[in-house]
């Protein structure tokens, strides 16, 4: 960030902590753990063993055995792998999917491909807070489903899936279940393998770590046809030379994360935020009021359009629609699936706390929203009532 | 979004935004809004010897939307109403390097300005 | 590397540059260009620029312009998408793809998977030098051949193959051409838009780059399915948050390469080097003595064991078969396919200079080298001559 | 590869390789390859007293084996001769680290004794 700037949009991607920098940079140059780590040589084995203890760090983090943990390139690859490698490799079973309308284009887009392979896919659905009931997940079942795709915490509103629960019904009913736990390492504990999970995609910049590392979680027994092929590396399941200090990153990352301690301190952040917010006449808070991760609040501004009000506020880095796809604005689908009409979907806007957001920074912000939505809302003095409804 | 500084200065300052007092006499307004655009806009203008004396405009819309009221203010303030007819969108889109997909939405504001003149005719008749 | 230690294994990866190092910590911390290069706020805009500053210094590198270049997370991925995108994007043109068997895995293994799903493969033959004839490419191609996919520089030998002569066959005969570029980046020079070349595969981490990044070449209005769904990144034809950091020092890394002066250079060491290790009785250089890459010296010692060779001078880091699939020593079907016997293939070793090899090193390795293949014949005396021919 | 410190040590000090002055008396020898499994090993023992009394080995090989045959002939050396048969080469993957996976590679040694002792058995018959 820029002097002057307020980064709030920790849920598009965090910095790199500066542990984690170092902790990457032993890996980079030639003084450093930089040979391949599947060479046989001493460097290579050195560089092996670093990425041996980033799994682990991991396995730890998210209450799972090393075994498996599987490195990929992001959750993006990883719901990919987890919905067309398992659907691929249970083909037996049928090629029924249950998945929701709120989940990450990741898994939403991967569903339509896998819809024009000739799959089908039912959308279970959820309550106008963004909630997905197990019931609702149950009667979705069918004797061909195969798998069903639920996220843990959505990246737009922050709810809280009760995958747990969603998951038991699952597995009761003989169905494998994956969980988008992209958003949710390091702000809600994960015990994948307590938990009846099968699958769960999980990614290191959304929690100080690097871009462009993720893992995917797999079950002991389940089986997932990979995407990619050529090598031996992670068992084969996703070949390619393994980014050492991508993954040592997202170890000491994770090692790092503390869900029990961090979750409430960005609580105490998120809801000083929204106090100051709630000041504004006419706000809403899109999303289950408590069932829900301590670092989102969605936010909308009934009469405003939030690509002005983000322009207004420029010198915040707040988050319009959805943070991953921002390039093309278009009105939240998740939003939209949650009932909001198409002015009010394009009137929010998503604040994400982290681990570097200060109390002034949050009392500097909700000061300046206050004064901007001001000034829109009088800017737009006269405009009919669907602009605000 | 990376908007350009005459988009950015103008959509921060808007400085002709706000309504004309509506007492006052000489005074012609005309509105338009596009719900699937998500824009409304009004104008209004002060007409004094035949020609406009000022502009003032009212917006709900995106930086690019509001940037290019304030533009139009700008030009038409000082001109026979004849301006409200010339006045192009496109030139907007092109002072401003406003994106091309934003044209739909600024033809509405080319609306607005011709149900001012619809209301400038009438009082005339 | 620890004191002491020679690395001569920078065909499986290379350390990182430190102007490198330096321009993706650049974008790593809260200081840093460190959001979402999707998002639409201020930060979000310069790391897009970043990125599409690195998008233009990899393509002016490559002889390529920037909307041709898409990053992947390696080339192993990049020859995924090629192979499995092109066959699936073109399959009204047929189902018949032709490569050779001197591939990498991540090319092979692929075509593996074509053939599971109905697509029929042809493997051109090469000469006992490792070099493939543009004449026999043009006899394997069939009305219904979609692409032909040819390496441009071995990995093991580092053998060039023409693949400006090659595409040229393919051009003319309507098929597309794919080559795999990963070892060439820095040492070879690339001409990617003038030559008749569709598609083409890159990293990082062989030109000082960061591990866990790459890309695909697409010439424009070629067709490729995408191997990833969700988010609108790349096109739409690699989603996935863009990893900045990684995409900078990609682009740091090619703007700092220079095949023609750095080439020379390494030609210098390798020659120097073969110079030392020619002196040993029965070596034998495999691959073409001239058509070869300078950063590559693949030598079998007759009568050795390249495992225990390896172990014997275990402070130098030089490659047993093939450097990217270590884990499992096996004899490199390379040089299976080059003819060598499978006890000659299981004495070679692979030297790799770079960019800070020094005389001194090269050296040293020559005189350890004879030293230690002398003790391990006499330690194999009496043996039969199966082990040494 | 990992190699266990006790290999490590083994194949690079090698103490017992290299043949025995074959002219000398009370020589038994025994070879045993694998072309597919690319080994092939040679122990020499010399006898004195019904005892084995050294033991020398040529090898070629990966380091496994390598260090297989020097632990091997360490075993041996002071040894009665019935000691070619007790000796496991289980044992010595156990003691060395050997991966399993190796096995095939080092019961080749046992071929090799095996030899060896049946040379012993026809010196004696
Ligand atoms: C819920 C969710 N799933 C998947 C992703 C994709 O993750 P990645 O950027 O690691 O590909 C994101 C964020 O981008 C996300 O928030
Ligand atoms: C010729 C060739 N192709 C592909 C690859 C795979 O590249 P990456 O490690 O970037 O996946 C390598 C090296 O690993 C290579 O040498």
């Amino acid at each position: 960030m820029q002097p002057g700037e307020i980064y709030l949009d920790y849920a598009a991607t965090t910095p790199v902590d500066q542990r984690v920098i170092e902790a990457m940079t032993e890996c980079l140059g030639l003084e450093g753990d930089s040979a391949n780590p599947s060479s046989s040589h001493p460097p290579g084995q050195r560089a092996r063993a670093r990425v041996e203890k980033a799994r682990a760090q991991i396995a730890q983090r998210v209450g799972a055995s090393p075994e498996t943990i599987r490195f990929t390139s992001g959750a993006t690859e990883s719901d990919n792998l987890a919905l067309l490698g398992a659907m691929a490799a249970n083909k037996h079973r049928g090629r029924h999917l249950i998945t929701s309308r709120l989940e990450h284009k990741a898994v939403l887009d991967t569903a339509g491909a896998l819809q024009s392979r000739g799959c089908t896919v039912s959308f279970v659905d959820h309550d106008d807070d963004g909630v997905i009931s197990p019931d609702a997940v149950e009667a979705c079942i069918r004797d061909d489903t195969v798998l069903v795709s639920i996220m843990h915490v959505n990246n737009e509103t922050g709810v809280v899936q009760d995958i747990a629960a969603i998951g038991k019904r699952c597995h009761q009913r003989g169905v494998l279940f994956h969980a988008d736990a992209a958003q949710s390492t390091g702000k809600v504990p994960l015990k994948l393998d307590d938990w009846p999970v099968d699958l769960a995609s999980l990614t290191a910049h959304k929690t100080y770590g690097p871009m462009g590392i993720g893992a995917i979680y797999i079950r002991k027994g389940v089986n997932v046809q990979p995407l990619i092929h050529g090598g031996e590396q992670e068992g084969g399941l996703r070949p390619g030379t393994l980014a050492t200090h991508q993954i040592v990153g997202f170890g000491e990352a994770l090692e790092l994360a503390d869900p029990d301690q961090e979750g409430a301190q960005l609580a105490e952040r998120r809801d000083r935020l929204w106090n100051g917010l709630s000041a504004i006449e006419g706000v809403r808070l899109n999303g289950h009021p408590t069932q829900r991760s301590p670092h989102v609040l969605n936010v909308t501004f009934p009469g405003v359009q939030a690509e002005s009000l983000q322009l207004a506020v420029s010198e915040m880095a707040v988050s319009t629609g959805s943070a991953c796809n921002s390039d093309i604005p278009e009105p939240s689908y998740v939003l939209s699936a949650m009932g909001l009409s198409d002015a009010l979907a394009a009137a929010t806007l998503r604040f994400s706390v982290g681990r570097f957001t200060t109390e002034a920074e949050i009392d500097h912000v909700a000061e300046r929203m206050r004064a901007e939505v001001a000034r829109l809302r009088a800017l737009a003095r006269g405009a009919p009532n669907w602009t605000a409804e | 979004m990376d908007y350009d500084s005459q988009v950015r200065q103008r959509f921060l300052s808007a400085h002709r935004a706000g309504p004309l007092n509506d007492g006052a006499s000489g005074l012609v307004s005309g509105e338009a809004e596009d719900r699937t655009l998500n824009v409304w806009v009004r104008f209004q203008l002060r007409m004094l010897h035949g020609a406009i004396h000022t502009v003032r405009y009212n917006v709900y819309g995106c930086p690019h939307t509001v940037a290019a009221a304030e533009w139009t203010a700008e030009r038409l303030e000082g001109r026979p109403a004849g301006a409200l007819d010339e006045l192009s969108m496109r030139k907007c889109l092109e002072t401003l390097g406003i994106p091309v997909e934003k044209l739909g939405k600024l033809l509405l504001l080319e609306d607005a300005l011709a149900a001012c003149r619809r209301r400038l005719d009438e009082h005339k008749g």
